[in-house]
């Protein structure tokens, strides 16, 4: 039976896809050495540079969010797997600037494995490079070790925030803190409720039964701490923003970016809804939504669930937030 | 028999085992699908398809830029876990290799020896994690266990094969503490590591090129 | 079995949708009357006005095109069900100006007769107001009468193109014609690959066997042309590209606006490897990509599939295309 | 029997059509899964409970208002084809019923033909086109020759509700001409059209409300 998917040889998914984003983004990126999406006009080279690395298959995720005001490179790797070190070391030396590169990796093993060993090239080459690590998913526990926690969506505001510091001109030590404080402040958890087909291989990358759910999910399909039966909306959603708000210790008066990022199959009608649900129960801890950025913005495929993402925020950070930004995933005019 | 090999021979031994993992790659991914997302049979084919590459292509005809080359061919492949982990393998082996353009037993253990070494360098994990090292320390410590005894360079690798196969096959009951699988926990129990099970099939592949 | 679908009670549906969309949109867009979305800050009454009606469980459209630069109000109805007369006609009340209000309407049944029924009372009641009905889909011939040619995703673009004309300060006659010059010189073919569930009833819209895909199908699970076993993305691609550029008579040196429009599970990845083979096709023929927006803006709860578009472009559509805009489902900075 | 009915009986038959209809709600909705888009039983409920809303909140007690507030909340219903069409249906009643606070069967008979006299602003369907107007032509033109056959007004109800039902049940053998339905073309033959089935339970609504 073929893949219900548009798709041409497997072995071309990548070059294949990035080729056709940069038909359709043309005006914000471009494509370098095959597998480096670069913002179509460069950032002034006074500067801080964001760079990024990750797998495709998540699109508009990473490299949606290349272009004015966010990143300015991200490596992309294969489906669902990380770019090798070369290309990462490649990206690093090409960010390279005396006002220095913040370089954002998603706790991954493969991600992790594949930035350390290009930071290592790094140093010793001497390049000006800080790396900041996302673990924000609380799947395993929200005090569990950072290893075991993996970066979900939360890189994705993280960049928007991480670029407007930057652009705003202030120095790699301000632009990390400033990071590093979005980071700390944040946390993800996902639920799925259908699986997907990984495009390379055809298989179906978990199984769920008809009448499950499971919160927890990666972002690869790796299992998460817990399968329940279906529940509506309203359920799903008080117990994800209960664990959300407690994980960053969020109370009466603080002010949260709550994200809904659709997984692929999940309807914007769901999430709006689930959105709906989530205020309910804020109001009732008089909690506030600062903002609620609601769509797709790291996928997994056409995997039917959803990632649930808070992030305490600031003043500081709400207005780096609000500041412009032209990437392909994000426009804020 | 053979007490030494030189360039040919490891050749033939890195061929056998892109071939082995070739024939092998389909129940790699069904095998990362149970404890992770299903692509290193996908990786690894990449990897061993870059391995050929730097085979088939212009070859250094010298045993460290060979392995070197190798090393940043896999590490190029965009796999995931896989590029760095058996990338810095080969760089170790690389490392290891030194100057020597004939190995015997000794200098064959030393030269998978870094390559461990370089691993480790990456990884943490022991043996009884659930990864990859569950294969490939038993096999290096049979390289120089064959190496102290004196075997043949066949019997060491066959040696080495099997301590891999069995370490590989061991990982079903293990439960995974390293990678994407250990997100899993409990449930990764009952299914051999994908990682362990492809360093295995590299090192049956490298004792059946030798072999011939 | 529960619906795999993250929702409370169905008959709430549009209603909580509409509530999760003004938290997360609130700045662009705010709820009036329960089912008409406005803008958050409403245009100088001096200028045009922009109405549109329809189903909803389309997000982002119709609704996500409200905003600065766009549409003024947007009537919900129920999920694929267009608003009865009663709201339409107060939408059109509610935007009435010396100024003038076109009023755009996609072509589905429903959809007509409550604007026809609202029209008429419009006209009873002396409002300005200036119908347009769009009708770009190919699917049952390029030159089948009007009636049989349904309104597809050029809804989106064409709110987008004639909410810049309003903007800019041009007359009703202008808007209109501006905006048919755009309807005139359109065409959507859609494509499905697997159903989606109906969140209100639970039951798949169409049924597709497991190596069928489906040419033509509407965006109601509406049968299409033809069905066909499953084909590449650069087949499919061929196919659908040649049939629009033939529809809207595109020749060597046109400039075509090419969108993608995702059905809903049909992941970017997929849309980026059509447009790539879409390019081919148009490089053969010496027909110029000028734009090619891809994503999600019109679809059809969790279907896979997408809506191939073009537009003949020329310099006025492309300057109005490319104005800025600030919308929750497209901002143009 | 009856030789008049009045504002009690009209507000039977229109109690008896909603239930009618939300007893077979599901089915309307497979019937336009066969050949549209699935919601029309969705959209009947609605429209039916709009009526049965007009009718337990605050009713105006005269025929005219009655029918009018009905329209209106009909129209309102977000239903996609069902809230114009059956709205206008209504509007239609409420033109016809004029003044009138008793009616006969001629002034039964005239108020439908005002319904289907609206209806038919909106559309242009004729019998053969596979739609509600399969059913509401046939039973009012039922309605207009038990009027001239100076019938009771169960019994011209009677022979509506059988028009209605065989006029229904003929669209199966038809091709869609209008609607969503049309774009089906020849695969809508073998279905029955869901406005029309829904037609037809009004009509045997309408007819066992009286005949109580
Ligand atoms: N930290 C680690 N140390 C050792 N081996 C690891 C580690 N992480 C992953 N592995 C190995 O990698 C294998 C998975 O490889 P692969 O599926 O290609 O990568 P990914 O997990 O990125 O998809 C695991 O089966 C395991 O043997
Ligand atoms: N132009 C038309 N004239 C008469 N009846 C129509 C027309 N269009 C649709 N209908 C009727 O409406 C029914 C479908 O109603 P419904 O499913 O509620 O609306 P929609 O098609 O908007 O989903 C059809 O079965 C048909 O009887
Ligand atoms: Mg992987
Ligand atoms: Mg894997
Ligand atoms: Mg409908
Ligand atoms: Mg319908």
């Amino acid at each position: 039976m073929p893949m219900k998917k548009f798709i041409n040889d497997p072995g071309d998914l990548t070059s294949e896809l990035l080729e056709g984003f940069c038909i359709a983004f043309g005006d914000k990126i471009a494509l370098e050495s095959e597998k480096l999406v670069v913002r179509a006009k460069l950032k002034d080279s006074g500067k801080v540079a964001l760079v990024t690395l990750g797998g495709a298959g998540h699109e508009p995720a990473l490299s949606g969010f290349v272009g004015e005001g966010a990143l300015d490179i991200s490596v992309v790797g294969d489906i669902f797997a990380a770019p090798g070190p070369p290309k990462v070391i490649e990206a690093l030396r090409m960010a390279n600037r005396d006002a220095g590169v913040l370089f954002i990796v998603l706790n991954h093993a493969g991600d992790v494995m594949s930035a350390n060993m290009a930071m290592e090239m790094a140093e010793q080459e001497g390049l000006n490079v800080k790396m900041l690590l996302t673990h924000e998913d609380i799947a395993p526990g929200a005090d569990a070790p950072i290893e075991d926690r993996r970066g979900l969506v939360g890189c994705c505001p993280l960049y928007k925030i991480a670029g407007a510091a930057a652009e705003a001109g202030k120095s790699l030590d301000e632009v990390y803190a400033i990071a590093q404080r979005f980071n700390d402040n944040m946390a993800t958890l996902a639920v799925a409720l259908k699986t997907a087909t990984h495009p390379a291989t055809g298989e179906e990358i978990f199984q769920l039964a008809d009448d499950e759910m499971e919160i927890g999910m990666g972002q690869h399909g790796e299992a998460g701490t817990g399968r329940s039966a279906m529940m509506t909306a309203d359920e799903t959603a008080r117990i994800m923003i209960t664990q959300l708000a407690a994980a960053v210790g969020a109370r009466q008066g603080d002010r949260l970016m709550v994200m809904i990022n659709g997984a692929g199959a999940t309807t914007m009608m769901e999430m709006c809804i689930v959105l709906r649900g989530v205020k309910k129960v804020l109001d009732e801890k008089g909690i506030q939504i600062a903002c609620a950025p609601l769509g797709e913005f790291l996928t997994v495929q056409e995997m039917a669930g959803f990632q649930m993402f808070v992030a305490k925020m600031d003043d500081e950070l709400l207005r780096l937030w609000n500041a412009p930004c032209n990437t392909p995933a994000l426009t804020v005019r | 028999m053979a007490e030494t090999i030189g360039y040919d021979e490891v050749v033939r031994m890195l061929s056998a085992a892109v071939e082995k993992i070739r024939g092998n790659h389909r129940q790699l991914s069904k095998l990362d699908s149970a404890t992770g997302d299903g692509d290193h049979g996908t990786a690894m084919s990449r990897a061993v398809d870059a391995v050929q590459k730097v085979i088939d292509n212009d070859p250094p005809r010298a045993l460290k830029p060979l392995l070197n080359n190798i090393a940043w061919g896999v590490m190029g492949i965009d796999g995931g876990s896989t590029g760095p982990l058996f990338g810095s393998l080969f760089l170790g082996l690389s490392d290891g290799v030194g100057d020597n353009e004939t190995l015997d037993c000794a200098a064959l253990a030393a030269m998978f020896e870094a390559g461990l070494a370089k691993v480790q360098k990456q990884s943490k994990a022991q043996v009884g994690d659930k990864t990859m090292m569950d294969a490939l320390i038993p096999a290096v410590e049979a390289l120089r266990k064959a190496a102290e005894g004196d075997d043949t360079i066949d019997e060491a690798l066959r040696r080495a094969a099997e301590a891999a196969r069995q370490g590989a096959d061991a990982t079903a009951a293990m439960q995974a503490k390293f990678g994407r699988a250990k997100n899993l926990g409990q449930r990764t129990v009952g299914h051999v590591d994908p990682g362990a099970a492809s360093t295995a099939y590299l090192f049956e592949g490298f004792c059946e090129g030798i072999g011939d």
